[in-house]
């Protein structure tokens, strides 16, 4: 293990249970100045549960840490804050009654004997929203934001704090698009520059590898590997994280798919999508690529019944009709949102209750409920301490399994996924992939939106493009690079 | 031990001394206090004990019959009661009658027969009383306003029945009488501004006022004294408090009509011993009314109503 | 006995044989007689049949400030029922009807104008109690009870018998009724999605609209079934009466378990609640405590009894 | 003016000039006097006093149900205290400080047990309650008022001036200051986010606890301030005053645009609330409506408003 003579952060022997769940085992890290550390691994490694303890969420068990040289053991995230820490936390959250720019100087406004002073707000909130989010207003209200510039309100708060030392990132991009990613980075390199120390948590490895000096890998809350990024090839690192090798992707026989399920004519909503056209054939993944605030999401929801259609037509297969997600998922259409937090999940139900909500029977049996609940468990390799466990206790990317794994319970016919791996590990990814795979296989369609174009060329079978709610038509994915859709998405194709 | 609730029924008084609950409709009214000062007297001097206990909240139904229940349940020698309703407490009176715990009802009347005797003032022929005085003060003067005490409530509406008869009677026009002042002074004053306002008392429109009990007296009693119209209006109400004495002395208050709280508490207990002591006892008894004015507020007898000495009692 | 521990009417129930034991400790003649018990069992029936349907409303993330109103206009109907003539269990029945209905418009104005449930409850509680006076001439109604007051009575009118008022065993009944609603039918695993997370619920094609529908009118109809109950013991329509029920009952689901935010609630522990209420009540009686005495040891022992349970609740997740 | 139509307090607003108009052509030789409109004012102070307070409880995410009990007991203890022979301010000095004692005693509660507001608040309104009772010995505690009525009453004493009892002054000026508190300090803004997004408000360092426990502090020393004002109304102590004055408070609260699950709330909307409720009540007197159709009114009022300002903001996302 490479040592760091003058490290910015030094953790050492850190370990913290979760009443019967170990989440970390004595963990040794040590961070220099002037590096990204890419911390890596699983889903429920113990990676947000390691940023959590050294900014002051909770406090570790036993263990101690150093923050340039001094003993850090933060009581609260206020004082975590004050030693310089800066953070980002895995679910983004907002205060959604106050103002974008408030939002961003939360904590730390600028004031005067009390007086709040709103200019240097502004300012101060402007000149970090200019970084990551050029096209957020400061004094837009922040309960209607979508998951991506929720994600980069965070962001431009972590920015925000000016004395910062240690900025840790967990999972910053996961809801991101390219555009939004290539900035970040610029300013993550910027920042290193000047001597502040970078914890980057990702899930993808390719991002890893162009931004990261150094990694460490976590894998059931134990610390197995770290080192230099360069030299070390991404197959070490996923064998590190998952104790296995992962073949790559073969890339499939194109399928042709069978009868129209779904299909949309001109379709519009209040404000997003404008125009939307496509179809949908039994046995097909069909992809949207898109970026941020395109009005993907819109489209899956006005298909969904969730919002309303203003104009235009929906078929699912040949039934017209008023749609309601009651009526879609009997109509054996399911939704998995990209907002777990806010319409994914309920975080108080169990495990079990959340992965079969959608399809109760009339008389509810906890028993056949929870070993339906443990097949998909297996199947997803979700990592819970069992169907009763609320889901509010799991990891970010395990939580998103049981949103997914609904739709497997509910056997859909047609699954509309929007941002399907978001927070999902690399194998685990590999997983959802062959789950797609075979759903398709099975006869069934899939519609995936996601702002990872790689993931949407691997697993699609055509892809169609959203520029600012208008859907092009859709273009079998083997004439499609990940140039060719960026192109497209920004609209200069 | 004490097993049988009749245990402590029996005439010969025992080990034990009788123990004898008493339920008022409320706790806080000063004419609550004398009936608790009137049954203390009674309970010092026949060497009873009592158990003193009302609803909670003022003219809270069903905590009183939770009480009467109550106290059945636990086995008291004797229950005197001042019914919130005269209807709804019939059957919990049975059910104690029926344990053997004889029941004297005092205040208020009781549709039943199963009680020992029934202690209290005329409240119709109290609210004739006061508006009578009322109507010939105010006779050619203009209208007169009854502000109501609370949709329900027996006696109060027995009060100011009989007041509208005695100024119907006189032929005084009636401005209003559909307004109510709820359960507790600030209510009752809140209720007493508006309609003073409402009816252009300012103006000279209003030329009478009867409120008929405590609470709406004192809420009235301040409206009158905040809009200076002390005097200038003649405002009959209904029983005694230090501050309602002091309106009638000030001159805001024409006429207070007094009950005999005091004494309805004495002789209600009194009653209740005579009847456990195996004495014959009246089926009714009244305790009377009276009504006080300036100008006979220091005669000896009104001065005792007024006045009730109740620290001696309750101290 | 772990899962006893950790179910949410345990440290409810707890409080309630504590409270009991101190009672009988302090008046040991009184107190823990049958007939005291039984009393207490039926002063808790009305409490309890609302505090079944508040707990469904506030589960479902609402909440109900009209039951104290619905309760009294209840007894208003049925003592108007019962004078023109109708049979006791017309009577009875156009009551809970009539809670049923007040319940449709509540949910009505819920769903429909997606007004919030305090602000809809507030109004038709003002306006129910205005109704229940217009409609009772602002007096109390007097009626024959027909045979209705025996529903509340004690079997045999023996004090002492040990079986319970009819009362009881239907208020009984009906929150083991709706436990099991609440914990093995599709509505009711619907009721505690919408208040646990409403566009969760949505998204999963639970029927919100009908859902919130159905739990005020099952919480009206239950206070229409607590203003039978009411009327039973009063045996007068009272439009002036049960003034501040609601809080009471509210009380007794919150201290059961519920959040004002949904998504938690017993019914086991809301009927704890409510009996822990009425244990206080009467055993400050039976102590001879003064009123104000009663009020503060209220206070105190509702303070206590919920640190306590706190407490409980934060071992939990470190047992 | 687009701004004008969306603050959160221009719909209650609204409907307070609308009910004025439609009373003053119901009543148009009483209501809209002068006399009558400061009254109506002077009526609304108590309730807007507690209703400051209660908005930045209710903005903060919690309630308070101790108000009324906390008012009760200033109005006992300024009556003891004038009664020992305090001066006027020193006693209305120490209603307020016990006010805001109570407060904190809620608000360490409420933080450091981590219990529910509204548990806390529902056992503190018990014992408050019981506490006033205890030491008014159960009756109302009569006091020369040593010209500390003189602060609700109307300057010069006489009736149709221009001018405003201080009372009224001090209400206004109160909520100025609390208002231009909210939106324009840190602690202020802090409530907000408390409120909002209570864990989003700790990882970003703010001091929720502490910021709770002000909150409470404020909202009891308010409460004392309008416990005072009771006593200058009154001069009385009386301890069964002021009960169910939180439901009072609350609903014009909501109605001004809180809602329960924190977050949101505004002061100048709370204060409409609380006129509103005044207007309708004074309204009906002046009109000679009978109560019950007095209250089928304020229902039916507070909904309609509610349902008329729902339809406003929703015009807001379109707008
Ligand atoms: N509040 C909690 N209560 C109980 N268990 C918890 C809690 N928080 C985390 N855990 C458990 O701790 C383990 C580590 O979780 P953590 O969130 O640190 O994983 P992670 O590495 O960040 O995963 P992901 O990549 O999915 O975000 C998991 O098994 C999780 O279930
Ligand atoms: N009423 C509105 N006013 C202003 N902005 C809005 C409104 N409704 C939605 N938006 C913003 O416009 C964006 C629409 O983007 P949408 O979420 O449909 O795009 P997307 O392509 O799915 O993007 P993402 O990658 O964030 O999912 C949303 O992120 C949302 O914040
Ligand atoms: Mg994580
Ligand atoms: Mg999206």
């Amino acid at each position: 293990m490479a040592e760091v003579a003058d490290p910015r952060l030094e953790i050492r022997g850190l370990e913290k249970s979760f009443g019967g769940t170990r989440a970390l085992s004595a963990v040794d890290l040590s961070i220099a100045p002037g590096e990204v550390h890419a911390l890596l691994g699983e889903n429920g490694a113990g990676k947000s549960t390691l940023t959590r303890i050294v900014s002051g969420v909770f406090a570790a068990d036993a263990g101690s840490m150093r923050l340039d040289g001094k003993p850090h053991a933060p009581r609260s995230p206020a004082e975590a804050r004050r030693a310089g820490i800066a953070i980002v936390h895995q679910e983004p959250a907002i205060c959604p009654h106050l103002s974008v720019a408030e939002n961003v100087v939360l904590g730390a406004e600028p004031a005067r004997f009390g007086w709040v002073d709103r200019a240097r707000v502004r300012a101060e909130a402007g000149r970090a929203l200019a970084l990551v989010a050029p096209e957020l207003s400061p004094d837009a209200a922040s309960s209607s934001l979508g998951p991506a510039e929720v994600q980069l309100v965070t962001l431009a708060r972590a920015l925000a704090q000016t004395d910062c030392r240690l900025l840790i990132l967990d999972e910053p991009t996961a809801s991101l698009a390219a555009p939004e990613v290539e900035r970040l980075f610029e300013v993550v390199r910027r920042l290193a520059s000047t001597g502040i120390a970078i914890v980057y948590i990702s899930h993808f490895l390719e991002e890893v590898e162009r931004i990261a000096d150094r990694f460490s890998v976590l894998c059931d809350g134990r610390q197995v590997g770290s080192g230099a990024i360069a030299g070390t090839p991404a197959t070490r690192l996923v064998e590190l994280m998952t104790g296995q090798t992962l073949e790559a992707r073969r890339r499939r026989e194109p399928r042709t798919g069978g009868e129209v399920v779904l299909s949309a004519r001109d379709l519009a909503g209040t404000r997003l999508p404008v125009s939307a056209s496509f179809e949908l054939r039994k046995g097909e993944v069909l992809g949207i690529a898109g970026l941020v605030g395109s009005g993907r999401t819109e489209l899956l929801r006005a298909i969904f019944g969730l919002d309303r259609v203003t104009r235009g037509e929906l078929r699912v297969r040949a039934e017209l009709g008023p749609a309601s997600p009651g009526r879609r998922l009997a109509q054996g259409v399911g939704l998995s949102s990209e907002d777990r937090k806010r319409e994914g999940l309920a975080e108080a139900l169990s495990v079990a209750e959340n992965l079969t909500l959608s399809k109760l029977p009339a008389w509810v049996r906890p028993a056949r409920q929870a070993s339906a609940a443990r097949r998909l468990i297996e199947r997803l390799g979700i990592k819970t301490a069992g169907p009763d466990q609320p889901v509010r206790a799991l990891s970010g990317g395990n939580q998103q399994k049981v949103a997914l794994g609904r739709l497997l319970h509910h056997e859909v016919d047609v699954a509309l996924l929007d941002e399907p791996t978001r927070g999902i590990d690399v194998k685990s990814r590999a997983d959802v992939y062959a789950i797609i795979d075979e759903l398709a296989s099975q006869g069934k369609a899939v519609l995936v939106v996601s702002s990872h174009f790689p993931e949407l060329l691997a697993i699609c079978d055509r892809i169609a493009v959203m520029h600012r709610g208008r859907l092009a038509a859709a273009t079998p994915v083997a004439e499609l690079t990940e140039h060719r859709l960026m192109l497209d998405a920004a609209g200069v194709g | 031990k004490r097993e049988a609730p009749a245990a402590g029924t029996s005439s010969d008084g025992g080990a034990k001394p009788l123990r004898i609950a008493v339920i008022p409709k409320g706790t806080t009214h000063e004419f609550w206090k004398s009936v608790h000062a009137g049954a203390v007297k009674a309970s010092r001097e026949l060497g009873v004990e009592i158990v003193w206990k009302g609803p909670l909240k003022e003219d809270d139904l069903k905590q009183q019959i939770d009480l009467v229940q109550s106290f059945t349940a636990q086995g008291v020698s004797g229950i005197v009661l001042a019914p919130l309703n005269d209807k709804a407490l019939v059957s919990s009176v049975k059910a104690a009658t029926g344990a053997k715990i004889p029941v004297v009802i005092f205040d208020s009347d009781l549709a039943s027969e199963d009680h020992v005797s029934f202690v209290a003032t005329d409240n119709r022929s109290a609210g004739k009383l006061g508006c009578a005085h009322l109507a010939k003060k105010v006779k050619d003067k203009g209208g007169a306003v009854v502000l109501r005490y609370q949709e329900g409530s027996a006696s109060t509406n027995h009060r100011e029945e009989g007041c509208l008869e005695a100024l119907k009677a006189e032929g005084v026009k009636i401005l209003s009488d559909n307004q109510y002042g709820g359960a507790t002074t600030e209510t009752a004053h809140k209720a007493s501004e508006s309609l003073l306002l409402a009816q252009g008392a300012t103006e000279g429109k209003v030329a009478g006022v009867f409120t008929p009990n405590e609470s709406t007296t004192f809420g009235m009693l301040r409206a009158v004294e905040k809009a200076n119209l002390s005097g200038k209006l003649g405002f009959v109400g209904f029983d005694a408090s230090d501050k309602l004495v002091a309106g009638v002395e000030g001159g805001a208050i024409e006429g207070l009509v007094l009950q005999d709280p005091f004494n309805m508490g004495y002789l209600a207990v009194k009653t209740m011993v005579q009847h456990l002591k195996g004495e014959k006892v009246e089926k009714r008894i009244d305790t009377g009314s009276k009504l006080v004015t300036k100008a006979n507020m220091n005669e000896p007898d009104m001065k005792q109503l007024l006045r009730p000495e109740l620290d001696q009692w309750l101290k | 006995m772990k899962k006893l521990w950790r179910a949410p009417w345990f440290g409810p129930l707890c409080a309630v044989l504590a409270v009991y034991v101190l009672f009988a400790l302090l008046a040991p003649d009184t107190f823990p007689r049958t007939a005291n018990v039984l009393t207490m069992a039926r002063q808790t029936v009305i409490v309890s049949l609302a505090a079944i349907g508040m707990t469904l409303v506030m589960i479902q993330g609402g909440i109900d400030l009209s039951v104290g109103s619905t309760v009294a206009l209840t007894t208003v109907i049925v003592a108007r029922a019962l004078d023109g003539g109708s049979g006791p269990w017309a009577a009875a029945a156009s009551g809970v009807a009539l809670g049923a209905c007040v319940g449709a418009i509540n949910g009505l104005l819920v769903t429909g104008l997606c007004l919030l449930p305090f602000i809809v409850t507030l109004g038709s509680m003002s306006a129910l109690r205005g109704a229940a006076k217009g409609l009772a001439n602002e007096q109390k109604v007097d009626a024959d009870p027909k045979g209705l007051d025996s529903l509340m009575a004690l079997p045999g009118g023996a004090q002492g018998g040990f079986l319970l008022p009819t009362g009881v065993w239907v208020a009984l009944a009906l929150a083991v009724v709706f436990a099991i609603f609440l914990a093995y039918t599709r509505p009711g695993r619907h009721v505690v999605a919408v208040g646990s997370n409403l566009e969760t619920a949505r998204l999963c094609g639970v029927p919100v609209g009908r859902i919130t529908l159905m739990v005020y009118v099952i919480a009206g109809g239950l206070a229409g079934l607590a203003g039978v109950m009411e009327f039973s013991t009063l045996t007068v329509g009272d439009p002036t009466d049960s003034i501040g029920l609601e809080l009471e009952v509210i009380a007794a689901v919150v201290i059961g378990g519920a959040s004002l935010s949904g998504g938690r609630g017993s019914i086991a522990g809301a009927l704890c609640g409510a009996l822990l209420l009425t244990e206080i009540k009467t055993g400050s009686t039976h102590v001879g405590l003064p009123n104000w005495v009663q009020e503060i040891l209220t206070g105190a022992i509702i303070l206590v009894a919920m640190a306590l349970d706190q407490w409980r609740e934060r071992g939990k997740g470190a047992g």
